[in-house]
């Protein structure tokens, strides 16, 4: 019973099942089950009284059996099945050709690429700014306060004359959407870095001091990598953020074409499974980003002997 | 081919069909015109578009323009395709309500953006006021779908005859159970969908020549897609880049569109007025302040005919 | 030059202290860490302080450095402001605590000073191979600080100050984690480095044996305010083999910095 | 000719002038320390809304697109009983509960996949996939759920500000040292002790992060909710409706209400945060 | 029970290592920290433990605290795994370096443990002044560690563990950064606890006479792998005063250990 053969016993368990214990399939498919359940019985709640009303007009009898039954499957549900959502999902994913307007994942890809470009420029200010901000007095005290002040600013309100200015400028398609998730993602960035440049201990900094090293190199030999676990943090927020400006943005363009103008087009014509299947879509989208995010900080702080 | 930019006020459906029509049937090609069709939204205001050169002409609803003209951007009518107006009030009938009378009491819902004045100028000749109290109504802001009327938000939402009412009936509630109010019977109807563009540039003939030409083509467009309706539909579709609309929607709304489309182009100076009065009045925070002056114009119409 | 430095006897002053105070401000009150230091080290001097904990070896050590203003008297290093003399990497500093980055395996913490002042990629590799080899440590190139045990630690961060050469050296209890053989071993390479570069050497340390063993001038210091009590100056000669830690010579010297440590201890 | 636009950017430049002497300046006292802070900001601003003034005026730009600060600051002074109405709403309401509930679910959960490693490994990529549920999309879907009034604008809110602050406490309650959670283990601390003595302290700088990334988000969430659904008042619906009715000024006003607001709360978060981590690296070194 | 526990001759053991191995998988390949390490310490003992910079010292104590996975042998504390040990708080550790949580002061931190096992307010406060004055911190309570000398964080890391009752204390090199005179009036101090209290101490030291001075047994260890290649029972009477240091039995322990750090150092 010493602590180096505690652990026996566990290892003696099939490896199958350990690795379903030990691996992320299993808790998500049980989290996943949960939250079906609950949603199914959400479904049939808020439903519920549309569809009573429903078999009244029509002065039908019913059993609660058919209640369940109905509330599952009504073309304008408050809230649809899941099964619903998934079959909307498939059939305009698997079900539609692959370059076909009516095919979400052609949505989903437009809407991805304004992200990732927003994305991309968003981190790269974030940054350039946390820099500027930790390098010098003078931006520090007076950019910060108008960084913070440009935030509160309703993007949805501004979003149409920021659209309308870059097109009299000659800018249009990608990059104004873009720039509005620019817009969204630059400020967790900004306040993660601003953090993650001070956070080098008083003696770190000391030591850098020592070498009489210059701004560049205490930046690039201290500060980065005393902030990188700052950077990726924020930048798994700021890739969320971005993909909702991007998802914003494409409403004063037109809503032509993206997830959000499938979203607007759902509302306007009704229908709620369409609005739940682009809003699962995006939610993937932004899993998955996220996701991406998470792996790249696991390699890089691997890389830095980062202790497991 | 001169080039022409046109702004739409929502999103792409047969509501504007005429112009699709008249782009995809070569319509404005044979009027050595090279037209790029720019769908709106909820969030487009056509005449910020306009006046930041975004676009050479925008569909927009007359009190909107009027408004814009009032605050300082000199838009023109130069052409008004619909000579009627689609919008209604929408009420369960369990409400009670049958008259507008009995709107006392009640919550209704209306859309923004300059929709709500022919609402405001309606109650203020009820008299009821807007404050939400036993002897007046309470209003709502809702968003551009009938759901509010369905979960029982709203006892009367704002509906188009050509959209969301059609939504309504989709849903399930049939004839019977809805009581609709025509804002037109009512005496309180504004003139909708019209051709703006800057007042400027009508002050140079070759635009104005060149605008003659896109009416001509785009009216040219509204009758064919009047007389063959399910084409016009399918067509609207093809330009849908959403991939959301459904074909038996935008038929049916192309029918309702028919409807409200004039003979001609030609702005209706007696209905005209009768929006200029409704919007004056517009209860307590008129829409425009004084008689707008030159915000129409003629010369346009008249030579695209 | 080198050779010229390696006179130790040039009265050639490298820190000059006068009336030097300093005094924190704390959220209980001021702290007079060191009140009216006055001190002369010369080139070429290898001069040790001690004190009991809390008297301001460190702070001192850091004044010099550059790393505290003083809030009283002056200090010239190298005949210069402490800022300039580090803007002219004037010295290389041992931590009291390792401080390694610990992102860096243990070989490129050594050639952070390095590259920081430029050497060329093979001299980088050649220096860190050699001083980590100094210290012991070789085998340990790519491990990271955490990987260490604490003397490790601290053996890298002596071999950080050591890959560079700057003609002072301030070191702060650079052997406390070690134990005596690789001290004793440390020492001997410490001596022989001074002697054969010239350089002069700041050192705190709580051993007196050691302080007596390295240095040629012994600086007494006790605390509240930090202050210097005594000055010892060492008549032994540069050649130092371990054994003469057992000379009469040598533990009359340490006998007097045990009473004059003692005496600054007070009431304790 | 361009009187407006030259005279503008002669400002711009002496402002900056001005800013950067007086950052160089390091005055002693605490006091004086305390309004340089303030001034250059301010001058900033001051500096910012000069040129814009002057780009209004110099490039003659159409009112409907954008209006000079002058006629935005006219409006906020003729309309503050409707724009104190709005605040009510919009901040007190909806802002706030939304942005409490939020940062307190985001915490909560973190604190429970952190609790238990089935949850870290079954709830974190389902946090994830909350994380960007579009504002667009969910707000009128609250709407349906909690009505026109505030509660769906504070469920808006609560989604938008749920993300940051999961995933920056779980960083953070990762972020002390492996010798003080050792130190705590050799006291056979209890979860609860380790957490708040040790891991909470620590992660303390982390969740800071997302209490002021949120101050901002949650304005912009219930402003941006009430374009889809609300009665008739708040922030978003005046920005929305005033917009349709081009008035621009009104909308801007409204905009400089909630740039104040805002910054009047990442101010009060950002405060706590220097009396809570005062030990930080990051704010011992000012 | 104190009275009980104050016979240190009493042979009830309190960690009992058999075939002890610990093996550190790192990105180059396994280090060996310790090999078959077979060791009883009895309740009672003073067991120091010295050897060279990185021979497993530190990790041992960590294994018999728990902070450490043994990969072979077995080891039991009190007669139970070292897990179950520590989940009844039977030890206090005092880690090589200081380790003050920097949102505390001095006193907060040296209450903590106080605090998480449950004393009442009065107590800890008694404690704290009592243990602060033993390790003479009295009137640096309102500190932030940051605003003490390294000497200092040290002295406040001892009292942190002395605070509270632990009947096995584990020093890891505690009175490393601490200068003659301060370290024998702990030296003494601690003496005086563990006769006082009977309590059973293994204390890890790099100085061969304190290592001496201190222990009834010293254990010394040799790298790579990390083992046991001497034990050393100490004949000294249980009272020691400080000038015993230069009895010849003394010096006659203190060169045996020597001899085995020197033989362990190898090669170096
Ligand atoms: N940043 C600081 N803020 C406030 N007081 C400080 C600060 N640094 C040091 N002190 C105080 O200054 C005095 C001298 O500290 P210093 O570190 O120089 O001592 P030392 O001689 O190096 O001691 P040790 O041998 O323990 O390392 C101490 O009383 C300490 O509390
Ligand atoms: N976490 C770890 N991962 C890998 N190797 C480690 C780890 N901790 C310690 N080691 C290695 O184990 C060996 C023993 O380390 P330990 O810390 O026990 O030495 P020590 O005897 O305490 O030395 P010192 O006197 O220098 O503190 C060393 O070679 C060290 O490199
Ligand atoms: C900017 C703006 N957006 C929407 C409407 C109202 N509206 C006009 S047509 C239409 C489509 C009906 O199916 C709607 C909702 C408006 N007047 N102005
Ligand atoms: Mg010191
Ligand atoms: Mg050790």
């Amino acid at each position: 019973m010493t602590a180096a053969t505690d652990t026996a016993p566990i290892s003696s368990t099939t490896p199958l099942l350990r690795r379903a214990v030990e691996g992320k399939a299993l808790p998500i498919l049980i989290v996943l089950g949960v939250i079906l359940l609950i949603w199914y019985a959400f479904t049939v709640y808020l439903n519920a009284p549309w569809q009573i009303d429903a078999y009244e007009r029509a002065g039908t009898e019913w059993t609660a059996a058919d209640l369940v039954r109905d509330t599952m499957a009504q073309e304008r549900p408050v809230l649809p099945s899941p099964h619903q959502v998934m079959a909307e999902i498939w059939k305009t994913t698997v079900g539609t050709r692959l370059t076909s307007k009516r095919n979400l994942f052609y949505h989903a890809w437009i809407t991805l690429s304004s992200t990732l470009l927003g994305f991309v420029i968003g981190t790269a200010l974030g940054v350039l700014l946390a820099v500027g901000i930790v390098h010098n007095r003078a931006m520090d005290k007076s950019v910060m306060p108008w960084v913070i002040a440009s935030q509160t600013i309703p993007i949805l309100a501004v979003a149409p004359m920021i659209i309308v200015v870059l097109n009299a400028i000659g800018l249009s398609g990608l990059l104004p959407k873009a720039l509005i998730s620019t817009y969204l993602s630059f400020f967790p960035v900004v306040v993660g870095m601003v953090k993650g440049f001070r956070s080098p201990e008083a003696f770190q900094l000391d030591l850098m001091r020592t070498y009489n090293a210059s701004g560049t190199q205490t930046f690039w030999k201290l500060r980065w990598p005393a902030a990188l676990p700052y950077l990726f943090t924020s930048m798994k927020v700021a890739v969320a953020i971005s993909l909702v400006g991007a998802i914003v943005g494409e409403l004063p363009t037109g809503a032509v074409s993206g997830l959000g103008a499938r979203l607007l087009a759902g509302s306007y014509y009704g229908q709620t499974v369409q609005i739940w299947s682009a809003l699962f879509m995006a939610a993937a989208l932004a899993a998955i980003l996220v996701g991406v995010v998470g792996i790249g900080q696991r390699m890089v702080m691997a890389r830095m002997g980062e202790k497991p | 081919a001169d080039d022409v930019t046109l702004q739409l006020k929502w999103v792409t459906q047969a509501q504007f069909a005429g112009y699709y029509v008249a782009k995809d049937k070569g319509f404005y090609e044979e009027e050595d015109l090279n037209v790029e069709i720019k769908p709106g939204g909820p969030d487009t205001a056509p005449v910020q578009v306009l006046v930041g050169g975004g676009a050479d002409v925008m569909v927009d609803w007359l009190p909107s323009a009027l408004a814009a003209r009032e605050k300082g951007a000199p838009v023109v009518n130069i052409a008004q395709p619909f000579a009627r107006s689609g919008l209604t009030m929408v009420c369960r009938k369990e409400t009670g309500i049958e008259k507008p009378e009995d709107f006392k009491g009640k919550t209704l819902g209306t859309w923004f953006f300059g929709n709500e004045y022919p609402l405001y100028n309606w109650l203020s000749k009820l008299g009821l006021p807007r404050d939400g109290s036993e002897n007046g109504v309470t209003i709502q802001k809702i968003g551009f779908n009938v759901d509010p009327l369905l979960q029982k938000q709203a006892d009367c939402i704002t509906a188009m005859t050509y959209n969301e009412y059609w939504q309504v009936i989709d849903a399930g509630l049939s004839e019977d159970d809805i009581v609709v109010f025509n804002y037109t019977d009512e005496g309180v109807a504004t003139l909708e969908d019209g051709l703006y563009v800057l007042e400027d540039r009508l002050q140079d003939p070759e635009f104005v020549d060149t605008m003659a030409r896109f009416v001509k083509a785009s009216m040219k467009g509204w009758m064919w897609a009047k007389d063959n309706p399910e084409d016009a539909a399918m067509i609207v579709l093809d330009n849908d880049a959403t991939g959301a609309q459904t074909e038996k929607h935008q038929t049916r709304m192309m029918g309702e569109i028919a409807k409200l489309l004039g003979e001609n182009a030609t702005l209706d100076e007696a209905a005209y007025k009768q929006t200029v009065d409704t919007l004056l009045q517009g209860g307590s925070d008129p829409v425009i302040t004084k008689e707008p002056e030159g915000a129409f114009t003629h010369e346009v119409s008249k030579k695209a005919m | 030059m080198r050779q010229e430095a390696s006179s130790p006897q040039t009265s050639q002053p490298v820190v000059q202290a006068k009336g030097l105070g300093l005094t924190f401000e704390t959220n209980d009150g001021p702290v007079r860490a060191l009140a009216d230091v006055d001190l002369t080290i010369n080139k070429g001097e290898f001069v040790s302080f001690i004190g009991p904990s809390g008297c301001g070896k460190t702070t001192f050590l850091r004044v010099i450095a550059d790393l505290e203003q003083p809030t009283a008297g002056e200090i010239l290093v190298n005949g210069m402001t402490p800022e300039e003399a580090r803007r002219k990497r004037a010295y290389g500093y041992v931590f009291q605590a390792a401080g390694l980055f610990p992102w860096r395996t243990i070989e490129q913490n050594v050639a952070l000073p390095l590259e920081i002042m430029g050497y060329s990629k093979a001299e980088q590799k050649e220096r860190v191979h050699r001083t980590l080899d100094l210290v012991n440590l070789a085998g340990f190139e790519k491990k990271f600080p955490w990987q260490l045990s604490g003397g490790m630690q601290q053996r890298a961060s002596i071999a950080r100050a050591l890959a560079f050469d700057a003609d002072l050296l301030l070191m702060d209890e650079p052997f406390g984690a070690l134990d005596e053989i690789v001290r004793d071993h440390l020492n001997e390479q410490l001596l022989d480095l001074w002697a054969r570069t010239g350089k002069t050497i700041g050192f705190v340390t709580h051993s007196i044996p050691e302080a007596v063993y390295l240095s040629t001038r012994i600086i007494v210091m006790s605390p509240r305010p930090g202050r210097v009590t005594d000055v010892i100056d060492s008549p032994l000669p540069k050649e130092r083999p371990l054994d003469i830690r057992e000379t009469p010579e040598f533990l009359e010297i340490a006998h007097r910095v045990r009473e004059g440590l003692r005496a600054g201890h007070g009431d304790d | 000719m361009n009187w407006a636009l030259t005279g503008a950017l002669l400002f711009w430049a002496a402002a900056w002038a001005l800013n950067e002497w007086l950052a160089r300046l390091n005055p002693r006292s605490a006091s004086a320390k305390r309004a340089l802070g303030l001034l250059i900001p301010a001058i900033f601003g001051i500096t910012l809304l000069v040129v814009w003034e002057g780009l209004v005026h110099g490039f003659n730009i159409s009112p409907v697109l954008l209006t000079p600060p002058s006629a935005i600051w006219a409006r906020i002074t003729s309309s503050l009983p409707t724009l104190w109405a709005d605040f009510q709403q919009t901040f007190l309401k909806a802002v706030l509960i939304g942005y409490a509930i939020g940062c307190g679910a985001g915490f909560l959960t973190a604190i429970a996949i952190d609790r238990s490693p089935f949850l870290q490994r079954g709830l974190l990529p389902l946090g994830n996939f909350v994380s960007a549920l579009p504002i667009i999309g969910v707000a009128p879907i609250m709407v349906m759920w909690f009505g026109f009034d505030w509660p769906s604008k504070a469920a808006v809110v609560i989604i938008m500000t749920f993300f940051p602050m999961l995933v920056n406490t779980v960083q953070g309650l990762s972020a002390s040292s492996a010798i003080d959670r050792d130190l705590m283990r050799t006291y056979a601390s209890s979860y609860w002790q380790a957490l708040f003595k040790l891991r909470l302290p620590a992660a303390a700088p982390f969740i800071f992060n997302a209490l002021k990334i949120n101050s901002t988000l949650a304005l912009i969430g219930a402003i941006v909710a009430e374009f889809f659904g609300t009665p008739i008042v708040g922030m978003g619906f005046r920005i929305s409706t005033e917009v349709g009715r081009m008035n621009i000024d009104m909308v801007w006003a409204e905009i400089a209400m909630a740039a104040l607001a805002g910054s009047l709360f990442y101010g009060a978060v950002a405060l706590l945060e220097r009396a809570v981590t005062f030990w930080h690296p990051s704010m011992r070194s000012g």
